[in-house]
């Protein structure tokens, strides 16, 4: 039973990743008062490339077709350390926030590759930039999670998850303040959104992740965008797992899952009406300042590590 | 006591005297053989002290010694270096890197020096005092003549002041060491000194002239 | 009489060598006489090994520790005589220059060296002392050059005045032995004031006075710092296979004789104030020279300069004392001399084969001299105190000494020394060795002899290196029981 | 018993065989016939005695038997080699590695050496090998030293068998130097022991460790840590690392940075936590301390390469700073009287330690193996290997994954054994109120970033993309030893990282006995069932996606519209690095030059030349200084030297004169 609802989770969080990047392009049209496309376009738009003809460099390797499945599939497993509605996941014990975070990194290297593999030079600008957001936002994010894990005496997400439930939200609010801050930047990094990186352009002066992808087309791009969609869904679970769990469902009732579930898209639907108002509201930064950004990050978490001591006292 | 005994108390107390007035002629001379001479007199009256200690203490091989000293050096090493000087035809000026005039000071300063620092060493043995500090005071000046006099031969003839000191001062606190050791020691200052001949030679031939201050191809 | 013939047996030989006017034939009869002599010296260690001490009338001694240096000389001798043989056809023909009058003086300084290491007396001791300046003299100036004459000026003068002071040093501590209350005629004698020593304490000032002078007499000679200034000079201009005895013969001799009054004054007045000094001399031996040895430019004046450094190490071990320090001073002592034997034996090749031993102007040796170089490397390596190689195992037992009487500052200053030296070696001979040699001249390989004598040094060095030889570590035992 | 079933009789021989196949290569190499195939004879009998080698390290780490040998007979000194679990792993690391680099080497003498200087060659290869075995085995001050030394000495002459040009010569003195510098440091830490210690050998030391007064124990880790430090190339240590590894043969440069450098992590675990029976808190610190600054330090400079191999090894710098993080986290646990966590970190650190020997060395030998196809280094004049030498490719992806850290490769298992001590320090006390474990994974999480960033820009740039030069499109074949050899390395990497079970439990065994009291740290167990797990389903996932069916088509690559993209257009490894190296330029210091001709008229340029040099901040403020000031005292002290006899005699006079006066004095 429990399996199968952690399968669920994992399930959930791969097919509605669409729909959520369908929703935020959606709520930004309409904040910017256009009327934007249907929220449910980019289902059609995987379904379309994944049965679309295949482009090939000439130069490139088997990489360069390897790499976006490697990205999708470790953004999948990555999803499967992340409890959704119910406080367990898939790798739920040994779930570890490093795996995790490495686990994104591995995508990372592979799309990078990617990248370079046609010899184009808008590959290269792209996996370089990437390189610089990936190194600097590892760090912070590892850090960030490093402090809740000292508080909740485990490194496994689902069992912070399950220890932060039980506590009561002002007691942690200070180190959870700071973290999630840091969080909260780095997962504006690590998904591509702005203001890092803008998924929406295409001038060469600005992009990150789509000049990475420039040369990929058909069903490769498909995993690119799925994956892409796929790792914002994570992030978004992963940050209310960790920070707002309050509400997801503890014991495994239907009544229960049934509430878990409805906290879960209520929390998943404010957030992304915060991104879409974010989204709006600022523009993106210059290339150089982007370090500048992700440094605050790394303070924040630093001092969020640093709070846990101070709390034990 | 015999008027012999008392003669040679007599030179064994006053030699002293005449010793510290050779080492402050010898730091005042400006030519060579100005030196050789003294010091052929400077090792008579070490020949006398030689002698006079033979006598005081019955002691043929003493004697011996004595002898061997007037032939070597009072005799043999003067004249043969009077001889080198006159085969190397170099000038017979002795090189002074201290002027002479302040070479007395120094001298005399030296002659002090040896006699505080016997007085140091040696207070129990106030009977041999004075012929120790002039043993030393012979050392200093040997060892004075060598470092400020820039010719070979005068670093030769330093070396034998300075030989003289150290005989001196084996002489008045020991009576002498083991006679063949003597010998033996005779025998290495005359090789030493045939050796120093040689070189001065080869010096002359090689660089043309005896300034050894001059020799400083070789260093660092 | 086997010691009288030990030691006659080079003079007579210097007298004979002087009737060969031909270079072959002089050679062979030298090399005849060396290995008679080496094969007596083995004898005298047999006996000594044997019997305990042999003696003979009051002046000839020989002890273990004889024996030791003895062997140390024999093994030397032998192996310069094997490198002079071609060696010789490089010396220009001069007055006093030519292969008959080389070896008379080689053997005349061999004889000295041996009577130093026989005689019984102290008196003698010095007599023989200087000797081997004189003897030697003549050799540094062998090639009559400009540096040569030099060089042999300041030789013979530094370390005349130098002996002066161990006369008197010798005097001073015969009367402070007779105020000890040993006989006349047995005060100058090695083994009854040793035996005396106990009572000498009460000449302690004297005492002290005849040690500092004696060091200093002797220390000329060894070539510790201040006192070492004739060596680099007569090492280096002296003929390459002269540099070998000088570095590897002759300043053992005095370490010997300043070992001897050690092992007196220290057991007369404790060991304090003759190892403070030696410590002393040998740590400013060793940061002097090893300085010295960064700026050098010269093959063999470098070479000269890690033979202070050398003999600063064995006067620190000496002055560590304790079975340790002076199991590592006289293992040293044995090793030095093998691998400085070597490097002479190399750089006198370089030097006659590209006429010049400065370093600027060496390159490329690997490839003109390859075997030469190969020798070369095993003796940088080994002079270093690297394994697989004596040096290190002596140099060892020295630190071990040090570390283990906590004497730390003393220790530290011989590792970053040894490190010094080390950077100031490998900096020139990769110089040296490596690159494109300068002239395309190939240069005629080694002649045999020459190599001989040089892998002789080498198998030496890496056996004792790698497993004491049963018989040196006997020797060695047995003369350090000598002086405790 | 019988001989064959007692397994302390088999290990004992096989030990023995190890060592005596090793120091009979070199003669055989000697004697031998120079043909091709007696050539490969010698290296199979070499691999054979280093297979047996690492048969013997695992059978140690497993039953615990030592086995031992002792020739205190023959030296002066007690000179004994002993194989307890400690050495046995490391024994068994050097073994391993050394086989493959072994079998690489075969087609490398063949190409790059003349029948002489292989001969030399396959003389000194076994030699290295031995001298870093008789390193870790040693059981006594003597021998570790005799080993210590011959490892610097063998390692030179292969650097200079490589050629001796003067820029090569310079590197290869430099090297020499400091490891002897170093060498005397770690002679030093051993010999401050014969305080208390009746003689040097490890059992006596290590009796004595515990009463060595607290003063002389700071010394001892004073020294352990500069002598130790200097040969595993710690900040600002690091100076000849990445001069003396690119220029070594390529096969030796693996060994050096694969393996030789893990004999310093030995020898500082063997004296901090056996010799000296646990270290104090403070040298936790510092160790932690000086590891993260290298581990930082190290992967910047990498990043700032484009030369392969001094790329690698300043890469080398960064893992060795990582391994003394976790060192440093161990011996805090230790000191504080956590010996489980203590047991995780040592072991998260020596795990570390037998990774990067083989991601290094399979990455320094795929580098061999580039260079023997391409005849350069330099990854700006590589691009599209991948399709040229596929295994080679792949192999290097592999290392270059596992060098990254990523999951499901070896790199990532030590790393993660790392993060979890870490954390597991929040638990601890901590200086100031900081918690400085817990930062250090900050510190781990930056480095691994950058080297991610780092090892994209070396495969990405060197194997993908398109051939840069004539050289890299024309790449030759790669030999079947080769080949072989990255494959093994390689699969070693995976192997590791699949199932790091396999040598995390007998580490555990062996982690028990240097630090007394040590649990069982659940972590072991918990990373050994994800990974498996992990793995299988990623790939089972991944041939699924693999299995979609696709419709391809081959194009060129978009060039905007214009005719022909030129390789020169493509991204270089300078430009891909050049964000991260611009964030981080004041650990730079660059040099830069650019001019323009005419000078007069700046905006019409006809011509624009632009360098930019580093040379590491430490060399110029720190090294360089230090050499001057000896060179400047050994002038002034020249100038004592004056030549002149008269000078001479007043030195001596003078001497005597103030000794004189001592003795007056000290009365």
């Amino acid at each position: 039973m429990k399996l199968a609802l952690n399968f669920v989770q994992v399930a959930l969080l791969l097919l509605t990743a669409p729909l959520l990047r369908g929703i935020v392009a959606k709520l930004k049209a309409r904040i910017q008062r256009r009327k934007g496309s249907p929220v449910w376009r980019p289902y059609a738009e995987i379904w379309k490339l994944l049965r679309k003809e295949q482009l090939l460099p000439r130069d490139a390797s088997g990489i360069f077709q390897l790499g976006p499945i490697v990205a999708f599939v470790t953004t999948l497993l990555a999803a499967a350390f992340v409890p959704v509605f119910q406080n367990t996941a898939l790798f739920g014990g040994a779930g570890d926030i490093f795996i995790f975070v490495y686990l994104f990194a591995l995508g990372r290297f592979f799309v990078s590759l990617t990248a370079l593999d046609p010899g184009s030079s808008f590959g290269g600008m792209g996996a370089s930039r990437e390189a610089l957001v990936a190194a600097l936002s590892e760090a912070p994010l590892l850090l960030a999670l490093t402090a809740l894990a000292i508080l909740a005496k485990t490194s496994s997400i689902a069992e912070i998850t399950a220890w932060t439930v039980g506590q009561n939200f002002f007691d942690v609010s200070a180190v959870h303040a700071l973290a999630l801050a840091a969080v909260a930047i780095v997962a504006v990094a690590e998904t591509g959104r702005l203001p890092v990186d803008n998924p929406t352009t295409h001038l060469e002066l600005t992009m990150i992740h789509e000049a990475m992808v420039l040369e990929c087309s058909g069903p490769s791009l498909a995993f690119i965008e799925w994956s892409q969609a796929l790792k914002l869904n994570i992030v978004a679970a992963l940050i209310m797992a960790l920070f707002l769990p309050w509400g997801i469902a503890t014991r495994l009732t239907p009544a229960a899952l049934a509430l878990g579930l409805a906290w879960f898209v209520s929390k998943i639907g404010f957030m992304a009406l915060l991104l879409a108002f974010v989204e709006s509201s600022v523009a993106k930064l210059r290339m150089y300042a982007v370090p500048n950004f992700l440094q605050v990050a790394s303070a924040l978490a630093i001092l969020a590590v640093i709070f846990t001591a101070v709390m034990k006292r | 006591m015999g008027i012999l005994d008392v003669a040679a108390l007599k030179i064994l107390s006053s030699a002293a005297v005449l010793l510290f007035t050779t080492a402050l002629l010898m730091a005042g001379a400006k030519r060579i053989s100005t030196c050789v001479y003294l010091f052929a007199f400077q090792s008579a009256v070490l020949t006398a002290q030689v002698f006079a200690t033979a006598f005081v203490q019955h002691s043929p091989e003493a004697y011996a010694v004595g002898a061997m000293v007037l032939l070597v050096k009072v005799l043999g090493i003067p004249y043969a270096l009077l001889w080198l000087m006159r085969r190397l035809r170099t000038p017979h000026d002795v090189g002074t890197t201290v002027g002479t005039g302040n070479s007395v000071f120094i001298m005399a300063g030296l002659i002090l020096l040896s006699f505080s620092a016997v007085r140091l060493y040696l207070q129990d043995f106030l009977a041999v005092e004075v012929a120790l500090s002039a043993a030393v005071a012979l050392i200093l000046s040997g060892a004075f003549l060598m470092v400020t006099r820039s010719k070979a031969l005068m670093q030769v003839l330093g070396l034998l002041v300075l030989e003289n000191g150290i005989f001196l001062a084996a002489l008045v606190t020991t009576f002498g060491m083991p006679f063949i050791i003597e010998i033996g020691i005779v025998f290495d200052l005359v090789i030493g000194i045939l050796l120093m001949g040689v070189f001065a030679f080869r010096i002359r031939d090689t660089f043309e002239h005896l300034d050894v201050s001059r020799l400083r191809r070789l260093r660092g | 009489m086997l010691l009288l013939i030990v030691l006659l047996l080079p003079a007579l030989a210097a007298v004979g060598v002087m009737a060969f006017s031909f270079r072959q034939a002089a050679a062979l009869f030298a090399l005849g006489a060396g290995v008679s002599e080496t094969a007596a010296v083995g004898l005298v260690i047999w006996n000594v090994h044997t019997r305990g001490v042999l003696t003979y009338g009051k002046y000839l001694r020989a002890d273990a520790l004889s024996a030791f240096f003895l062997a140390n000389l024999a093994i030397v001798f032998v192996l310069v005589l094997v490198y002079s043989i071609p060696y010789l056809r490089h010396i220009p023909a001069g007055r006093f220059s030519s292969p008959r009058w080389f070896y008379m003086l080689l053997f005349l300084f061999l004889f000295t060296i041996v009577a130093v290491y026989l005689s019984n007396n102290l008196g003698l001791l010095w007599i023989m002392m200087e000797a081997t300046t004189l003897a030697s003299a003549l050799l540094v100036g062998f090639y009559n050059t400009e540096g040569a004459v030099e060089a042999g000026w300041k030789y013979l003068v530094v370390c005349t005045v130098g002996l002066a002071f161990a006369l008197f040093g010798t005097i001073a501590f015969y009367l402070a032995a007779v105020r000890g209350g040993v006989s006349p005629e047995l005060a100058l004698q090695w083994p009854a004031a040793l035996q005396a020593a106990s009572s000498l304490a009460s000449a302690g000032s004297l005492l002290k006075l005849a040690f500092i002078f004696l060091l200093v007499g002797y220390g000329t000679k060894i070539g510790l710092v201040p006192m070492h200034s004739w060596l680099p000079d007569a090492h280096a201009e002296a003929p390459s296979p002269i540099s070998a005895m000088l570095s590897a013969a002759l300043l053992n001799s005095a370490m010997y004789a300043v070992l001897r009054y050690d092992a007196i004054i220290s057991r007369a007045l404790g060991t304090g104030f003759s190892h403070g000094l030696l410590l002393f001399f040998g740590a400013a031996s060793v940061l002097v020279a090893g300085l010295l040895m960064v700026v050098q430019t010269d093959l063999k004046r470098l070479l000269a300069y890690s033979s202070v450094e050398h003999m600063g190490i064995i006067a620190v071990g000496i002055g560590l004392g304790g079975p340790l320090g002076l199991y590592g001073a006289l293992l040293h002592t044995m090793n030095h001399s093998v691998a400085k034997s070597l490097l002479f034996f190399g750089a006198g090749h370089v030097r006659e084969g590209l006429g010049t031993s400065d370093m600027r102007r060496l390159k490329g040796l690997a490839r003109v001299l390859p075997r030469t170089s190969a020798m070369l490397v095993i003796g940088v390596i080994a002079i270093a105190g690297l394994p697989p190689f004596g040096l290190f195992v002596s140099e060892f037992a020295i630190l071990s000494a040090a570390f283990t009487q906590t004497r730390l500052l003393l220790g530290v200053l011989l590792l970053v020394m040894l490190s010094i030296v080390f950077g100031a070696m490998a900096y020139q001979f990769l110089k040296m060795l490596t690159g494109e040699p300068r002239s395309d001249q190939k240069m005629n390989n080694l002649v045999g002899a020459e190599f001989l004598a040089m892998a002789a040094c080498a198998v030496g060095l890496i056996a004792v290196g790698i497993f004491m030889p049963a018989p040196l570590a006997r020797l060695l035992h047995s003369a350090m029981a000598v002086l405790q | 018993m019988s001989m064959t079933e007692d397994p302390r009789v088999m290990i004992q021989f096989g030990f023995l065989l190890c060592l005596t196949g090793l120091l009979v290569a070199p003669l055989i190499s000697a004697t031998m016939r120079r043909s091709t195939s007696a050539r490969r004879a010698d290296a199979a009998f070499i691999i054979g005695s280093l297979l047996i080698g690492a048969a013997v390290g695992a059978a140690v780490l497993w039953h615990g038997e030592a086995a031992d040998l002792d020739l205190s007979r023959l030296a002066p000194f007690a000179l004994a080699l002993k194989v307890d679990r400690l050495s046995a792993f490391f024994f068994f690391l050097i073994c391993t590695v050394s086989a493959p680099v072994t079998l690489f080497s075969i087609p490398y003498a063949q190409q790059h050496y003349s029948e002489g200087r292989a001969t030399w060659f396959w003389v000194l290869l076994p030699l290295f090998v031995l001298s870093m075995v008789v390193v870790v085995t040693a059981a006594t001050g003597f021998a570790f030293l005799f080993g210590w030394e011959l490892m610097t000495l063998l390692s030179a002459a292969l650097i200079l068998l490589e050629g001796d040009s003067d820029d090569r010569r310079h590197n290869a003195f430099i090297y020499l130097l400091m490891m002897h510098v170093g060498a005397a440091a770690v002679a030093a830490c051993f010999f401050l022991f014969l305080g208390q210690a009746s003689n040097l050998t490890f059992e006596a030391m290590r009796s004595a460790g515990a009463s060595l007064t607290a003063n002389v124990r700071v010394w001892v880790f004073v020294t352990a840590m500069f002598g130790f430090g200097m040969k595993s190339g710690i900040v600002p240590l690091h100076l000849w690392l990445p001069r003396a590894h690119p220029i070594a043969p390529t096969p030796v440069s693996a060994l050096m940075s694969g393996v030789m450098l893990k004999t310093a992590v030995y020898g500082l675990v063997r004296i901090t936590f056996d010799l000296l029976g646990g270290p104090a808190g403070w040298t936790g610190y510092v160790v932690l301390l000086v590891g993260a600054v290298t581990a930082v330090l190290g992967i910047l400079y990498a990043l700032g390469e484009h030369d392969l191999k001094r790329l690698l090894a300043y890469s080398s710098v960064e893992n060795i700073g990582l391994i003394y993080v976790a060192l440093g986290a161990a011996m805090l646990f230790a000191a504080t009287g956590l010996p489980t966590l203590a047991a995780l970190a040592v072991i998260a650190a020596l795990l570390h330690a037998l990774n990067h020997a083989f991601f290094k060395s399979l990455l320094f030998l795929g580098a061999g193996a580039i260079h023997h196809s391409t005849h350069t280094l330099d990854i700006e004049n590589l691009g599209g290997l991948q399709r040229r030498i596929p295994v080679v490719g792949v192999s290097c992806l592999i290392g270059c994954c596992a060098i990254a850290g990523l999951p499901v490769f070896n790199g990532f298992v030590g790393e993660w054994l790392m993060f979890k001590s870490l954390l597991a320090g929040g638990e601890l006390h901590a200086i100031g109120g900081l918690p400085v474990l817990p930062l250090m994974i900050g510190v781990v999480g930056l480095v691994s970033g950058l080297s991610a960033a780092c090892f994209v820009n070396v495969y990405g740039i060197s194997f993908l993309g398109r051939p840069r030069t004539p050289q890299a499109h024309h790449a030759d074949h790669t030999p079947r030893a080769m080949q072989v050899a990255l494959v093994f390395l390689a699969s070693g990497c995976v192997l590791l990282g699949i199932w790091p079970g396999l040598v995390l439990r007998p580490l555990l065994s062996l982690v028990a006995i240097i630090i007394p009291g040590a649990g069982t740290p659940s972590e072991l167990q918990l990373i050994s069932h994800v990974l498996p797990v992990l793995a299988g389903s990623m790939v089972a996932l991944l041939l699924a996606s693999l299995a979609l069916p696709r419709v391809k088509r081959l194009t060129d690559t978009w060039a905007c519209g214009l005719p022909e993209l030129s390789p020169r257009m493509e991204y270089t490894a300078s430009s891909f690095s050049k964000p991260i190296r611009s964030v981080f330029a004041f650990v730079y210091r660059s040099d830069r030059k650019i001019e323009v001709t005419p000078a007069e008229e700046p905006y019409f340029p006809q011509a624009m030349s632009y360098r930019s040099a580093r040379t590491t901040s430490f060399e110029k403020s720190f090294y360089r200084p230090l050499v001057d000031t000896v060179i400047a005292a050994a002038q002034q002290l020249r100038r004592l030297q004056t030549g002149n006899v008269q000078v001479y005699l007043l030195y001596i006079f003078l001497t005597l004169v103030c000794l004189l006066f001592l003795l007056r004095f000290s009365r």
